[in-house]
């Protein structure tokens, strides 16, 4: 590996500054927390130019629209932390997207609006391929890189077979409801998003099931040592993943009361990043829940902030790929001055 | 769905051999659900004119597509219909084509070229103007309206467009308030439009998508905000496009039907193949649809499919005779 | 900072480090040390675990940058956290944990940087694995060059480690703890290489955590204490005691406990286990109360053997019962249901996971018994994990600091150490002191011995002689995967036992390539 | 890291392997050539299959054809393959080949065809491309992935711009001529991929420089205390990988006479993908060039001999999907079974 940005002996993290005295016991902790701390700051940053660039930002409506633009990528980002702290990769959530959407928009069609069914079959959907990465990860002892990007061409191709080469249109409206009923004013999505975000959080900061996949991404022969059955929890990380892409993928769909097989496109990439951004290690062992949270919705607010300034869809890709960068970078270096 | 694949595979092809029948190999950009639906009306017309068709699609690649077209000039078909990834590309390819003394026709988005044999084009440039002036019309002149456009640099994005400029230029009373893509999908106007709304609020008097996938994201949309009011406008005529036009949703769409469409092409290029004499270069002019004439779409164009699809390839023999290929006895359309 | 005249004055000096001072999130961990190496000298660096001499080693050699004080080689400044800086004035260094590349050959590692290249300017391979072999000869390693590194065992790969640090040519060299996961005989080969680079005027400095190699080895000791350098004289003014006193602050009472008499109920019984395929089974059982020392040279398989008793390899054939029930093989998680409790030999690799806390590590193998339905309980868990590491009395700033982040001796103590939050009935101790000071060890030893009084039964495998002499009830001594011989606590007692022990191990002399040629066919 | 094609001690990753002494000396040798192997054998079965299926696979025209499509590939995978061999990953190749066959449309077109510059100008374009990858990991420490996700996107917008939101289309028609001359009957692409793929096998077996990439991928603190200069050699990859990936696009673009600003999407997947396949592991040090020719072939052969079987695209991404996995699979099996 190149970089890092946790405790490390590496050279590279040891970096310079001399660390004030008398801080004892908190050190370790001021570190995560300055991990943190410097992606809040740049997010903050962010926030603020749009606040001034744009009177439209802050206002309320313009939060739910970020918060709803965000839902179906939090839940594959936090699959996809999960996956990426056993230092593996998830590539096939896009498509995992695509087909769970497909699936069940076609039974909510030919179930004339079987709405349970429906979303049992979707989420079924993701189970399923989730359960195949999984299975070919810890048995077949496949890289992960390939056995999802395998489910993800795989996946891509059911999604299309499914609706046999075409979108699925003229879905019973109640289709809709999945993804667009209201409860206290939040929108169903949004509602699973922070539901997940905390139980995630806490699943892996309070429970010997998150601690034994830090264990596994961290050094998969010693937690073996210590008695964690690495298989299993390596098979329950990328089922968990496909599960929840299997949501977002019902999600999106029901949002827009059809089936497009292209659904999710590339949507990997975008959760990876999240995940990246957040601070975890694509080595495995390193990264939180909130980090996550936060690296999701840096992005989201840069897609969002950049629309309400107009900006040209393709020079806002290059501004997002500098801003993320830059962001990182930053990071990287808060670490280091933190950690030394 | 899926069977159309095993029931023109042709075991790695070979020209067409016996007598009459012959072999064309087709490419097509992407499996979208317009080529889809081209592709039930040109096997449709295949069966019916003993065409054995070689069918791939180059995934949105244009080397992929390139690929494609050498292997069948290996396979020696005996036309190539290529739908294209990109306009203007594939010249090597062609040339080779021709040089091996196979005929290359191109069907719904141009390959530029002097060697074409023929072409079949939807004419984009028309629709643009169509739905353009279907709004104009809606907002009486006077309005702000945001526009969602195909993937950047596609031929349909860039010809939808300069047929919306062309009539927005001479409605200097519209402005338009934004323009962005949203790449034909459907989830991806939704985020695009909201954060229009977000951005411009009740300002927004139209919307003029390129296709009706991403008019359907702006409705959803506007929806989601509860901003009413907002006049759409699509092109394509998908079910729920034509939906929308029935329920008043869309004030309007033009139908770009791929079975007609694409069948037509690849009747142009089996004729072409057979040395039959026809008009190589026909335009289809997307017809209209409103409330006025949408049932009868609807049904061509879903309800009553295996009847459209029985009289399709007659019903094509006679639009190339008659000049209007586009033409599939909708109200209001003429076969001139 | 340091002048010009300053160097002037001790130009002689290969080494100089001037008022170190470094710290870690504000946590001082060198408190301005200074010291100089002359050339054709061998220092010895000691120092309780956590002392600093690590770090202290990876600042002269440029890994870490201090926060004050000067490094200069040779008369020259070395640019402070720059390793290539070092690395061109002649510093080579041996890591305490192993800088080795396992995807790579021996002789790929031995080689890298310096790569031997033809005329034409590629490489040359094959005279660099001829130039290997013959710088794996003096320490009668008859190892292929051509094998992957992370195939071998630690003991083997830190030779290496010392082989491509010693054949560098450099002029200052840093060991840290070079020692730690090799036999005696590799030791004495290890003095002689010392011995004649000191000869040609290289200045050394090592750290090791054993008196007898401080004894053979160096001409001057520097002893470090909590960041200060609290001794620095010509070893023949210090009395081994002087240099513990110096380390730990205090004295200490003798370092090896009575041992308890084992009791008559078998604990652990192994029958026919074959742990290497085509070598002979092994059996044998221990009582309660027992410690079973396991000797034998580096690559003699008492490591291959713990870890088919622990399931961590399958076993081809044979069984493992603990009390009188049997134990799947292959499945760690098993062994430790069978109350059977592992401390392997390669910390590193097998037995931290270095990203996380000590409470994380320390708590992983038993994490049920501090959850209720999954949920961990915190104070629980601190609490107990508290208590045991006070105990081992590890030395780190609260049980939320990072493995990766502890001492090597300290990283040891917690990988021991959390076994003992719940019931074992049989430990398999591999090298179980590796890094471990004095003071420390002394504890180990003692903790072994009540935990056995305790009834358990205890399997050590040690590279470190006095420590199977006189800790264990009944010896085993392996060879090529296979037990070569026995020796009772009588037989262990004589004077001749350690001459026995290592002739058994070395097959009455023949070398080690027979043996693993005889185990090939 | 969850698994493991080559021999270790891990019981993870060696199966249940009972370490044998002797074995241990030819292990390593034996393991390189089972895993090789193993997916010729594959790759074998692949071929003779669709020899089998269709009379036209094996036609030169047919081979050649594969060859064409291949090359491009080719040279990205090579590029990938180095800087995966660092422990890092190259994801902006993709967009890379489009921004710098645009910037060569750009330069043919407004120079009226001055072939010269528009080389210069596209290889410059991927140069710079790749450097600023480099530094940017090298020196700013940021996560490969994340700073060549940045420049993923960057590139893509750049190509945009460029283009003004357009392809270039109407080029000088010696513009084509970079990629379909002929020599010796081979198309110059062709040539380029061939003599790229001996010129890395030796470089990277043969030289000093290819061990120290070896090095630095294997562990870095190592290969800095024996004297390597680890950033240099980072940089040197991204910059490469960016150089091959500029000369990729050249190709493309001339090969069809236009540039497109879409052009190479998605293609890092199937370049990372080709060197996964060729048994390199994510986690650096280890990989070889050969074995990414091989998995390069397979994947081009896929393409090929699915297309003349006229299997439908969505199905033929099933079938990828699957065999893909599969193939790797048996490939980890029997690397397993060599080393117990
Ligand atoms: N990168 C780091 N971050 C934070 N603390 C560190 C780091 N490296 C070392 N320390 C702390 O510095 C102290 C000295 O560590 P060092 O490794 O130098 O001890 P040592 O003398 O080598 O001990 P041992 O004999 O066990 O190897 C220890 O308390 C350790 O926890
Ligand atoms: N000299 C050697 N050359 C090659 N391989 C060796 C050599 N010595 C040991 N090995 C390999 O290492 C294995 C045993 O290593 P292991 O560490 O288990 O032995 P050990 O007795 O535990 O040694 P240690 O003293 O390091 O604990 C052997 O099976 C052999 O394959
Ligand atoms: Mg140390
Ligand atoms: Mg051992």
């Amino acid at each position: 590996m190149t970089t890092n940005r946790s405790t490390t002996l590496e050279p590279a993290a040891a970096g310079a500054a001399p660390g004030e005295p008398g801080r004892r016991f908190s050190w370790q902790w001021l570190q995560g927390f300055a991990v943190r701390h410097a992606m809040v700051v740049v997010m903050l940053f962010v926030v603020a130019f749009f606040l001034y660039k744009s009177a439209r930002f802050g206002t309320v409506e313009n939060m739910t629209t970020i918060l709803i633009a965000a839902a179906p990528f939090a839940l594959i980002a936090l699959g996809q932390t999960l996956v990426i702290l056993t230092g593996g990769i998830d590539l096939s959530v896009g498509s995992i997207i695509a087909a769970s959407a497909m699936a069940g928009a076609y039974v909510a069609k030919a179930s004339a609006g079987n709405l349970l069914l429906t979303v049992v079959v979707a989420v079924a959907v993701g189970l399923a391929a989730g359960a195949v990465n999984g299975f070919v990860v810890s048995r077949m002892n496949v890289p992960p890189f390939i056995a999802t990007l395998g489910m993800l061409t795989l996946a891509s191709g059911a999604a299309y077979v499914i609706g046999g080469g075409a979108p699925i249109n003229g879905l019973p409206a109640n289709f809709g409801s999945i993804a667009n009923t209201e409860i206290l004013g939040l929108k169903i999505p949004v509602i699973l998003m922070i539901l997940c975000i905390i139980a995630f959080a806490i699943i892996m900061k309070r429970t010997s099931y998150g601690m034994r996949v830090y264990a596994v991404g961290g050094n998969r022969l010693a937690a073996e040592i210590a008695g964690v059955k690495s298989k299993r929890i390596l098979f329950s990380v990328y089922t968990i993943s496909g599960v929840l892409a299997g949501i977002s993928g019902l999600m999106l769909a029901s949002r827009v009361i059809s089936g497009a097989p292209n659904l999710g496109q590339g949507y990997e990439l975008d959760a990876i990043a999240a995940v990246v951004i957040g601070g975890a290690s694509l080595m495995g062992g390193r990264g939180t829940v909130w980090g996550t949270a936060i690296g999701l919705l840096l992005i989201q607010t840069l897609n969002n902030g950049l629309d309400l300034l107009i900006v040209p869809s393709y020079w806002q890709d290059v501004i997002k790929g500098v801003l993320i960068v830059l962001a990182v970078a930053i990071d990287v270096w808060a670490a280091h001055r933190r950690t030394s | 769905g899926c069977g159309a694949g095993d029931t023109s595979a042709g075991g790695g092809g070979g020209t067409g051999g016996s007598g009459d029948r012959v072999t064309i190999g087709v490419t097509v950009y992407d499996m979208s659900s317009f080529v889809t639906q081209g592709k039930e009306g040109m096997e449709a017309y295949a069966k019916a004119n003993d065409i054995e068709m070689l069918w791939n699609s180059a995934n949105l690649d244009v080397a992929t597509q390139a690929n494609q077209v050498d292997q069948y000039i290996n396979q020696g078909v005996d036309a190539i219909l290529v739908n294209p990834v990109q306009a203007d590309s594939l010249q090597p390819q062609i040339a080779a084509a021709e040089e091996a003394g196979i005929p290359v026709i191109d069907v719904n988005s141009a390959l530029k070229s002097d060697k074409l044999a023929g072409s079949v084009q939807p004419d984009d440039v028309a629709a643009g103007e169509q739905e353009a002036r279907m709004m104009v019309e809606a907002l009486g002149g006077k309005g702000n309206v945001v526009i969602l456009e195909g993937p950047i640099g596609g031929s349909g994005q860039i010809d939808r467009g300069a047929g919306i400029d062309k009539v927005l230029k001479e409605n200097p009373d519209i402005k338009v308030l934004a323009k962005d893509t949203a790449n034909w999908k459907r989830d991806e106007a939704v985020n695009k439009m909201k954060n229009w709304i977000s951005a411009f609020g009740s300002d927004i008097d139209g919307v003029i998508a390129q296709n009706d996938d991403m008019g359907l994201g702006a409705l959803q949309a506007l929806n989601e905000a509860g901003v009413k009011g907002v006049k759409i406008v699509g092109i394509d005529g998908i079910e729920d496009g034509l939906k929308a036009v029935k329920s008043g949703d869309f004030i309007g769409t033009s139908l770009q039907h791929g079975t007609v469409e694409m069948a037509t092409g690849l009747a142009v290029a089996a004729k072409i193949a057979r040395g039959e004499t026809v008009e190589a270069t026909p335009k289809y002019i997307m017809p209209a649809i409103t409330k006025e004439n949408v049932d009868a779409a609807m049904k061509n164009v879903v309800t009553d499919r295996e009847a459209f699809l029985e009289q399709l390839p007659q019903m094509i023999d006679e639009n190339l005779k008659n000049g209007n290929i586009a033409y599939e006895g909708l109200p209001g359309q003429k076969q001139q | 900072m340091h002048t010009k005249h300053s160097t002037e004055a001790v130009s002689t000096a290969m080494l100089e480090c001037h008022g170190i001072r470094m710290s870690f999130g504000g946590i001082p961990v060198l408190k301005g040390v200074s010291l100089v190496l002359e050339p054709g000298t061998v220092t010895a660096l000691a120092g309780e675990n956590g002392a600093g001499k690590s770090t202290l080693m990876k600042i002269a050699s440029g890994q870490y940058k201090p926060d004050e004080g000067t490094v200069e080689v040779r008369g020259e400044h070395l640019h402070a956290g720059d390793i290539q800086a070092a690395h061109r004035l002649g510093v080579a260094i041996v890591p305490q944990e192993l800088a080795s590349i396992p995807e790579m050959t021996v002789y790929e590692n031995l080689f890298v940087g310096r790569e031997l290249r033809s005329p034409v300017g590629l490489l040359n391979r094959g005279a660099m694995i001829r130039q290997a072999r013959e710088y794996l000869k003096p320490f009668g390693l008859e190892i292929d060059p051509t094998v992957r590194m992370g195939s071998l065992p630690v003991g083997i790969r830190q030779i290496i480690e010392i082989v491509k640090a010693t054949s560098r040519g450099a002029k200052v060299l840093l060991l840290d703890e070079p020692t730690s996961a090799i036999a005696e005989q590799e030791v004495g080969r290890l003095y002689s290489v010392v011995r004649s680079l000191r000869d040609q005027g290289v200045a050394m400095l090592f750290t090791t955590h054993k008196m007898e190699e401080i004894r053979a080895m160096a001409d001057r000791v520097i002893v470090l204490r909590d960041g200060n350098l609290v001794e620095d004289k010509p070893l023949q003014q210090l009395s081994d005691d002087d240099i513990v006193e110096a380390m730990i602050g205090r004295e200490l009472e003798d370092m090896f406990p009575e041992i308890g008499t084992p009791q008559d109920e078998v604990a652990l019984t192994v029958e026919d286990l074959v742990i290497g395929d085509g070598t002979a089974p092994v059996s044998f059982s221990v009582r309660r109360g027992e410690i079973l020392g396991l000797a034998g040279l580096v690559g003699a398989g008492r490591t291959e053997l713990m870890e088919s008793i622990f399931g961590m390899r399958r076993a081809p054939a044979g069984s493992v019962a603990v009390g009188n029930r049997k134990v799947a093989l292959g499945n760690p998680a098993a062994a430790i249901a069978a109350k059977i409790a592992l401390v392997p030999e390669d910390r590193k690799g097998a037995g931290a996971v270095l990203s996380m806390s000590v409470l994380d590590n320390a708590s992983l193998p038993r994490i049920k018994s501090f959850t209720n339905a999954g949920w961990i309980n915190n104070r629980k868990r601190s609490g107990s994990i508290g208590d045991i590491m006070k105990s081992m009395n590890l030395k780190s700033r609260g049980l939320g600091q990072t493995m990766e982040t502890l001492s090597g001796g300290n990283q040891q103590k917690v990988v021991f150490g959390r076994w003992l939050t719940g019931p074992v009935d049989v430990l398999l101790l591999d090298e179980p002191t590796r890094g471990v000071d004095v003071g420390a060890r002394s504890e180990i030893y003692r903790i072994i011995v009540d935990l056995a009084r305790q009834g358990m039964a205890v399997v050590m495998a040690s590279s470190d002689m006095p420590e199977i002499l006189s800790l264990s009830h009944r010896a085993l001594v392996m060879r090529g995967l296979g037990v070569a011989g026995e020796l009772s606590k009588a037989e262990l007692l004589e004077p001749s036992a350690q001459d026995k022990i290592f002739r058994l191990a070395s097959g009455l002399e023949a070398s080690t390539k027979k043996d693993i040629e005889n185990n090939d066919n």
